[in-house]
């Protein structure tokens, strides 16, 4: 049977593929922040994943105002990167997987879960820029076939934590309920603490950031009991992307070891954070 | 629904409100991240503008580049900043912009960690600065 | 305070639309079906909503194979009739209610219910066929408002029942706590027991039939509960489509009075089945 | 996962396996419910048809209008039935071909209360028949 061994929490940061994409991650400004992905690709090595389920945020880029899913599920061969608005990112084509997508689709639905199933969709930096960070510089294509989970978080309400956590769980059940003995790695994305817009812009919240790490790792449910107001007053109006956080961590273990920390400000305009949970 | 999230300072939470009264200007907004949207408005702005149907404020906040007012005339930061993409303004840029310091002065204030969060929870932290 | 007073439960089939629209409702073959809408037409008028909640599905017509939601409300200002490939049916656009669409959104979101929003979006038979049955022959105008709700019934699976009669408790739930003093009536629509496609196409199971219009007025719960098996067995693949009658079912009291009851077999392929409740 | 539903006679489920399977089938489908494309597929079948990258065999099921045979491809009804409006097929009529009968033979079995319950529960009735 399919199983999960492990999750990656991970900031996504346009700017980021950008430095890597122009080829100035050594500068001065960017070294911090890929310094602490050294380890993390060296682990990405020694710990392959078959398939990594991501779950992402679109940033008013494939998903206009016209449709705006709660959560999208991608069950498409493939993603295109997106154009947001100076060309896609020059990275391969993110390979979908059709079969084990269809079966998490099929399986949550019936848990109650009120997915958006995508047979089409454009992925934007949301989706590579921790795949870039997490793998580093790669050729033709990604290591691994990837299932895209697109969360609302740009209009207000997002799901709440809890949702987001138990559809973690609902997520888990699903590819542990999978015939094929596959290697499902999860990615949380987004955050941490930053607010992009308006007077109150380039907020960073460094102790919120480190409860809210602590929480994830020692007390995953209270950490999905943060409320939406306490993340937009906390952490920045864009700082509620953390709630993907806890669909990463409600498919893994009640029990996780914290193998990998890194935390750094800034990065344009945000903290960039990153954790990587091994379960126990 | 009371809104408690109005209380937070500088900030506008994008709500089901806000999204209505934007719609058409997130619209004129996303249309510039396809090069050639880019270029039709490029060629000819108020043509363009034009084929969305905004309101006269928002068409001029658009005019005027004004970031923070299209923000409270429903616009969303992630829709307004593929207009800025159309200016060639960077993300760190449009902040800057939207906060009304020098594009210098924000960088080295995120550089040396960011605002603070103290002081700025709430409007009436602001009110008694 | 907004408030809910009744509910339909009504059938929407294609034919029933065509047979209107092209003036033959007084056949003899159409003028059974029809006869049962009289009570109905005259109850709309005695007790006239301000806003009508629309339970519906999309039969591949303004959703495509590219993006499938389980749930997704239309809070958009209009929505145009669809071409389902015959030409838009000659019936008014239907004007939402934007500000009392997003309130039921936001609200449901945050009570856990994974919806999508839609800002466009155009509406097939699913949805004008009820209205067209229940107000009868309208000029320029429909004579309310309506908010459109779109269920996945075509791809396999459909919401559970359980999840469709819980999602009615929150929009119940949303519409009481919605300031202004309207009237909102809930349709659920769809069905009775059809099969439309291959060698058993043309099934009807009238003891089913009966058996649910039973259960959703005396005991709902028990309705909620049969599984996707029993309607696609017992009901035919399409009779899933029943599902949606207990979004609006759970959006009623839990004692309900049937003041109208309505069943006729065939509408084209299909049978036809009505019931009016009112809370009690 | 196990499917009990394959036990129901005479019926396809679309299930994401099928979804999957006729995807393209279904999209061209799909399409001929606006009537500039009804057009085009009138004008050219074959050109039109290779805009949407289907198997041979879904390709010759659509020639063939072989309508179980679309449905087994992975077809679905309502986007097939879009492939029979276009050809001025009424959904009765279609469900008739589906099963083999006459469309007044159809249309009586319907007029009679349509086709019993009883026996066609499941696929071992079917073969004791
Ligand atoms: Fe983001
Ligand atoms: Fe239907």
């Amino acid at each position: 049977m399919a199983y999960v061994k492990a999750g990656v929490g991970c900031s996504h940061v346009p700017a980021i593929g950008v430095a890597m994409d122009t080829g100035i991650t050594e500068q001065p400004y960017w070294q911090p922040v890929f310094k602490g992905f050294e380890k993390s690709r060296q682990w990405m090595k020694d710990n392959k994943p078959d398939v990594i389920f991501l779950v992402y945020n679109d940033h008013c880029t494939a998903f206009s105002a016209e449709v705006i899913p709660t959560f999208a599920l991608g069950c498409a061969a493939e993603f295109q990167p997106a154009d947001e608005g100076w060309g896609p990112r020059p990275v391969p084509v993110v390979k979908g997987h059709q079969k084990l997508a269809s079966h998490i689709a099929q399986s949550v639905i019936l848990d109650e879960f009120d997915l958006t199933i995508m047979n089409k969709m454009e992925v934007d930096h949301g989706l590579t820029v921790p795949l870039s960070v997490m793998f580093g510089d790669v050729e033709d294509e990604w290591p691994c076939p990837v299932i895209p989970l697109a969360v609302n978080v740009v209009q207000y309400p997002a799901p709440t934590g809890n949702r987001c956590y138990q559809l973690g769980k609902a997520v888990r059940r699903a590819i542990d309920s999978y015939e094929e003995d596959i290697n499902v790695m999860v990615f949380g994305t987004g955050g941490m603490s930053h607010q992009l817009q308006a007077q109150r812009a380039g907020l960073i919240n460094p102790e919120f950031d480190k409860r809210f790490l602590d929480l994830l790792t020692e007390d995953p449910v209270a950490g999905s009991q943060i409320t939406h107001l306490e993340y937009m007053r906390e952490a920045g109006s864009e700082g509620i992307e953390l709630v993907m956080w806890h669909v990463m961590r409600g498919a893994l273990n009640e029990k996780v070891e914290e193998v990998h920390r890194h935390y750094h400000v800034p990065a344009s305009n945000t903290a960039v954070g990153h954790v990587i949970l091994e379960n126990r | 629904m009371a809104k408690e999230y109005e209380d937070i300072p500088g900030t506008f939470v994008f709500d089901a409100d806000r999204s209505r009264e934007g719609y058409h200007l997130n619209m004129f907004c996303i249309s510039l991240r396809l090069a050639e949207n880019r270029e039709a408005f490029k060629a000819d702005p108020e043509a363009y503008m034009a084929l969305y149907p905004m309101t006269d404020a928002q068409r001029q906040a658009v005019r005027d580049r004004a970031w923070n007012g299209m923000l409270e005339l429903g616009g969303n930061i992630y829709y307004t900043a593929k207009l800025a993409a159309n200016d060639g303004i960077t993300f760190q840029e449009l902040a800057a912009k939207m906060t009304g310091m020098a594009s210098e002065e924000y960088r080295d204030m995120m550089v040396k960690g960011g605002r603070s969060i103290e002081g700025n929870r709430s409007k009436i932290e602001w009110e008694n600065k």
